[in-house]
């Protein structure tokens, strides 16, 4: 019971356990493979459940059941997908850079392994634990449109050359509208570490407690972000009725899976920054002094919590994806530099206005 | 020859083959761009990819067998193609048509632009990214497909109309099921409009973009709700009214801003048109025959016929020239879509890629019907 | 300052548009029972088709396995696409040699399903079925002899 | 413009013109190095204003071959039909109209394409629907392609 509310108990008995019959040196080692297979098989899982999802929610939107015939109700379909993206012949084109376009692929997922790590998923269940980690996943997280221009690049494909050229312009603007929006709520936690950020709320979420700018933040953070996953409305990268699939027309097989797995994964990472700064990561729902009602949403479990925000977020990024047309790139640069840029700004003078006077509750 | 040289270098144009297997040109047209960064300078559509010369086709043909291939050549108004044969060779052998005969082609030509368009706006919200709208669009089409199939006794190919008439009548719940869907759809096109027309960024990606001027629009030839958008009055059932479009009130919809949105927004006008036909005419078919009696080998006599219909892209033509005998000499279908391509490179040029995909299906391309 | 409340206004609207949308798609995830998806092989034994639906055509034989074709080729002069052919053969009928039908070929896979043979049949012997399933893996089982073996013309069909 | 207005019209530019009243419009058979003048003439006189070709279509007879222009004003509403006879069928030559109506450059091409009939002056004059090597012009009437049709 206590495991499924404070992990580092969990944590630390493996520790122990290891240091036992290990020297330290070998210890760490031993746990940065175990932390690495876990990374692994988490990202695998959630490839398998969000592609899952993402295929049932967007069947409910259009009045259809989606995959129904592989499994119950079609739950083992990402999984034949898998097994038929693994027998797929892997064709490069002849003029193609070889190694860049088979280096590409793994760049994107490196980028989201390392976005991952910082992600505090419940209580104790944090693989670092940066003072700085907001900048890091920032940074980080930006890190996947290298893989994305070397793609395009290198797979001597004009529309994949578009795609990647109209990626780099995108996420570049947007990176700075998510780390600006972030920064706003930062004003308030006084700290990068994104469990001091968690700590913080748990007299309240910050999105209540930074009530009106703070609202705006996660407005722009959710637009943002959305943009800077490459995700509808914002697929100008991928834009199948203009460039067919953008920067990765030219792959297939399992690094199609790995561009594919990334998206999802880039899609699950901005979700949990924004359910940890703005929704509290895993803190229970609270409300002030309700002490009955506080206690019983205690009893849920940090993890559950902490999922079921991301859920949340991830459900809002489907919805936006499967109702709305697709921006050109002129106005997608507009979208930011005249209307989430200023705003933010504005926004962020705001909320520091109202950190200083104590307007917060 | 210097200067040449130098342009070519400095120039930063660079060419992109769009189709004939791309996502947006609906089917196998083939787009050469010259483009400069996303900017294009110029469009060469190359066509013929699906020609299956049905005009020379038509040449060994009787006319009967002429009316089930212009099926294959704008599939999304079928009907509406084959009342134009037929109208071409009734004139040609002066048959006088059942009232009741025109009523139904009438009906069921205004359910097949509706079909039409319902493809036609969930093709668009697709080629702009909402893929959701696809399925909507479907999903209302459905319901006239239905209709089809137990009248026609098919969903695309209907191959309804006969010279002379119909090939049966009606089905005894046709004119049930076509209200059901009249006051159903009533319904359902409001929703097109929150979803696509009021939308933000769909205003945005529309508006001002392909302007296509009314005397361009007339040089070129560009008939139909892409015509009409530019203030082209171009409708023939307003002009030159067939089957039983003099009886009925309706409204030619008529925009001068020529823009994609305008074009948008025609159609949406016209399902509402199309909607208030059917419900003027679904009470009142008159009882009759439902077949003017013709000879089984119908032969013109000599001359030469023309008959324009409206079908769901533009002014459809079929041009009989007969020397007497049982298939005609020359037979030549004028499509709307060959002529409303022709003013793509016009409208395109200084657009962006993605804009080229708004303008094409603005245009509402069928390529079968280009290529015939 | 026009163009300052022009911004604002413009942000509004634009979020307002993009909520109605969201309310449209919002309405169909809620109500699961508005799906339409039909589950095609499963629904097989309810999927019932319109009864003028034209799948392809049949030659009618009644109990007895006698069919009503004269082996006259109004329909084989009708078919645009030369899907139907009529082999002819030679009968004594009181003495005097008659053609009659031999074999009526059919190829589906030519077959256009436009039903124009159909009414150009002046016995009315064949009509269009229903079926739609005609997926085989040879193209050479979609040519069918319609007539079936041993089957002969009907009384006073002439 | 009614019939007899046009019919004077069109005799008094090409005083050779053989004028008959068909069944829907009234058809005019010029030779073909008379017809690019008359058409402008047309297009451009503000009596006539024939701004709208609705159809161009070329027809191979026997011994010669014809373009036929189908014109509609849509400021006076009138329609007239010109045939420009080419007196050959071995090379035939017309000028284009690509200049008066732009939807002809495509009209053209299609009726190059099938007829084989050349229109001088075309900006882009190639194959459309068929591929840039392909003999022959299928629409005429003794064109054979052993593959591809089937003998009636």
């Amino acid at each position: 019971m206590k495991a499924l509310y404070d992990f580092s108990y969990l944590t630390s008995a493996i520790h122990e356990w290891l240091s036992s019959f290990l020297s330290p040196n070998g210890v760490l080692i031993t746990e940065m493979i175990l932390v690495g297979i876990a990374f692994m098989l988490f990202f695998a899982v959630l490839g398998l459940v969000l592609v899952y999802a993402e295929r049932k929610v967007s069947a409910f939107f259009q009045q259809r059941l989606g995959p129904m015939r592989v499994g119950k109700w079609g739950t083992a379909q990402t999984i034949a997908d898998v097994i038929k993206l693994l027998m797929k012949e892997p064709v490069i084109n002849r003029e193609a850079d070889r190694f860049l376009f088979n280096l590409a692929p793994y760049i994107i997922m490196i980028a989201a392994f390392m976005a991952m790590a910082a992600l505090p998923f419940a209580k104790g269940l944090q693989a670092l634990d940066f003072d700085i980690g907001i900048l890091y996943v920032a940074a980080v997280s930006s890190l996947g449109v290298i893989g994305i221009l070397l793609a395009g690049w290198s797979s001597n494909n004009k529309y994949s050359l578009i795609g990647a050229m109209r990626a780099g312009a995108q996420i570049i603007s947007y990176e700075l509208s998510v780390a600006l929006s972030l920064l706003t709520i930062v004003v308030l936690t006084g700290s990068l570490q994104l469990s001091v950020i968690v700590e913080s709320q748990a007299d309240g979420w910050w999105i209540f407690k930074g009530h009106i700018p703070a609202m705006i933040a996660f407005l722009i953070f959710l637009i943002a972000s959305t943009a800077e996953t490459n995700r509808g409305p914002f697929d100008l990268a991928e834009a199948e009725s203009e460039l067919t699939a953008g920067f990765h027309t030219e792959y297939s097989g399992m690094k199609f899976a790995f561009f594919f797995l990334a998206e999802f994964a880039n899609m699950f990472i901005v979700s949990a920054i924004g359910a940890t700064v703005f929704l509290g990561g895993w803190m229970p729902l609270h409300i002030g002094n309700w002490q009955g009602f506080n206690a019983i949403m205690d009893y849920i479990p940090p993890i559950f919590w902490f999922f079921g925000k991301v859920s949340f977020m991830i459900f809002l990024m489907m919805w936006f994806r499967w109702t709305f047309p697709r921006l050109r790139i002129d106005q997608l640069l507009t979208l930011e530099w005249k209307y989430l840029l200023p705003i933010n700004l504005v926004n962020i003078l705001v909320m520091a206005f109202i950190g200083l006077v104590g307007w917060h509750f | 020859m210097e200067e040449t040289i130098t342009t070519a270098l400095e120039s930063q144009e660079y060419f992109i083959n769009m189709g004939p297997q791309h996502p947006s040109t609906h089917g196998v047209l083939r787009l050469v761009l010259s483009l400069d960064g996303e900017i294009i300078r110029k469009v060469e559509p190359h066509i013929g990819y699906i020609h299956r010369s049905i005009e020379k086709m038509c040449e060994h043909d009787s006319y009967q067998q002429i009316v089930h291939l212009t099926d294959r050549m704008d599939y999304l108004s079928c009907h509406i193609n084959n009342e134009a044969v037929c109208l071409a060779v009734e004139m040609g052998l002066q048959v006088e048509i059942p009232e009741r005969v025109k009523v139904i082609r009438t009906i069921i030509g205004e359910l097949t632009r509706l079909s039409s368009h319902q493809l036609w706006w969930g093709v668009m919200g697709m080629d702009l990214g909402a893929i959701t709208t696809f399925l909507y669009g479907f999903r209302d089409r459905e319901l006239i497909t239905d209709i089809f199939e137990e009248t026609c006794g098919a969903r695309l190919t209907m191959n309804y109309n006969v010279p002379g008439g119909l090939m049966f009548d009606i089905h005894p719940n046709f004119q049930k099921r076509t209200k059901d869907f009249v006051t159903y759809f009533k319904k359902k096109l409001p929703e097109y409009d929150d979803l696509l027309s009021n939308n933000v960024i769909f205003r945005e990606r529309t508006i001002g973009i392909g302007k296509l001027s009314k005397e361009d629009a007339i040089s070129f030839g560009v008939t139909g709700p892409t015509g009409r958008a530019s203030g082209f009055s171009c409708d023939v059932r307003k002009h030159y009214p067939y089957s039983a479009y003099d009886r009925v009130q309706f409204k030619e919809i008529l925009r001068t801003e020529g823009d994609c949105f305008a074009r948008y927004q025609c159609r949406i006008a016209e399902m509402w048109e199309s909607l208030s036909i059917i419900e003027q005419l679904i009470d009142n078919i008159p009882e009759g025959p439902f077949k003017a009696p013709t000879k089984a080998v119908i032969k013109l006599p000599k001359g030469e016929w023309y008959q324009k219909v409206e079908t769901a892209r533009g002014e459809f033509g079929v041009y009989i020239i007969s020397e007497g005998q049982k298939s005609p000499y020359r037979l030549k279908f004028r499509s709307p879509g060959f002529s409303n391509l022709s003013a793509l490179d016009h409208m395109a040029r200084g657009c962006k890629i993605a804009d080229l995909v708004a303008i094409m299906s603005t245009i509402d391309l069928v390529i079968p019907d280009i290529d015939r | 300052m026009k163009s300052v409340v022009n911004y604002f206004k413009e942000i509004y609207f634009g979020l307002r548009s993009l909520i109605t949308g969201l309310r449209v798609t919002g309405h169909y995830i809620t109500h699961p029972k508005e799906i339409i998806t039909q589950q095609y092989p499963e629904n097989r034994d309810t999927l019932k088709m319109f009864e003028r639906f034209r799948g392809e055509v049949v030659l009618i034989h009644d109990e007895k396995n006698e069919h009503r074709c004269t082996g006259c080729s109004a329909c084989e002069v009708a078919c645009p696409n030369g899907t139907i052919e009529i082999i002819h053969k030679k009968v004594d009928v009181d003495g005097r040699k008659v053609k009659a039908l031999d074999k009526f070929v059919y190829h589906l896979q030519m077959c256009t399903m436009c039903g124009l043979c159909i009414p150009a049949c002046p016995t009315d012997a064949i009509k269009m079925a229903n079926t739609f399933e005609h997926a085989v893996f040879d193209r050479s089982k979609l040519t069918k002899i319609l007539n079936k073996p041993g089957s002969k013309i009907m009384d006073g069909i002439k | 413009m009614n019939n007899e207005a046009l019919k004077e019209f069109i005799l008094q530019r090409v005083p050779e013109a053989e004028i008959s009243q068909g069944a829907q419009f009234l058809q005019a058979v010029v030779l073909s190095e008379k017809a690019h003048s008359l058409l402008s003439e047309l297009k451009s006189n503000p009596q006539t204003s024939f701004d709208y070709l609705f159809c161009l279509t070329g027809v191979d007879w026997p011994q010669h071959m014809e373009v036929i222009y189908h014109l509609k004003s849509t400021t006076h509403n009138h329609m007239v039909v010109i045939k420009s006879k080419i007196n050959t069928r071995e090379y035939p030559q017309t000028d284009t109209v690509s200049d008066i109506w732009r939807t002809a450059e495509f009209h053209e091409r299609e009726v190059f394409d099938l007829y084989g009939i050349v229109f001088k002056n075309h900006p882009d004059l190639r194959r459309l629907l068929l591929t840039d090597d392909w003999v022959g012009y299928p629409m005429r009437k003794d064109y054979v392609d052993k593959v591809n049709m089937i003998e009636y």
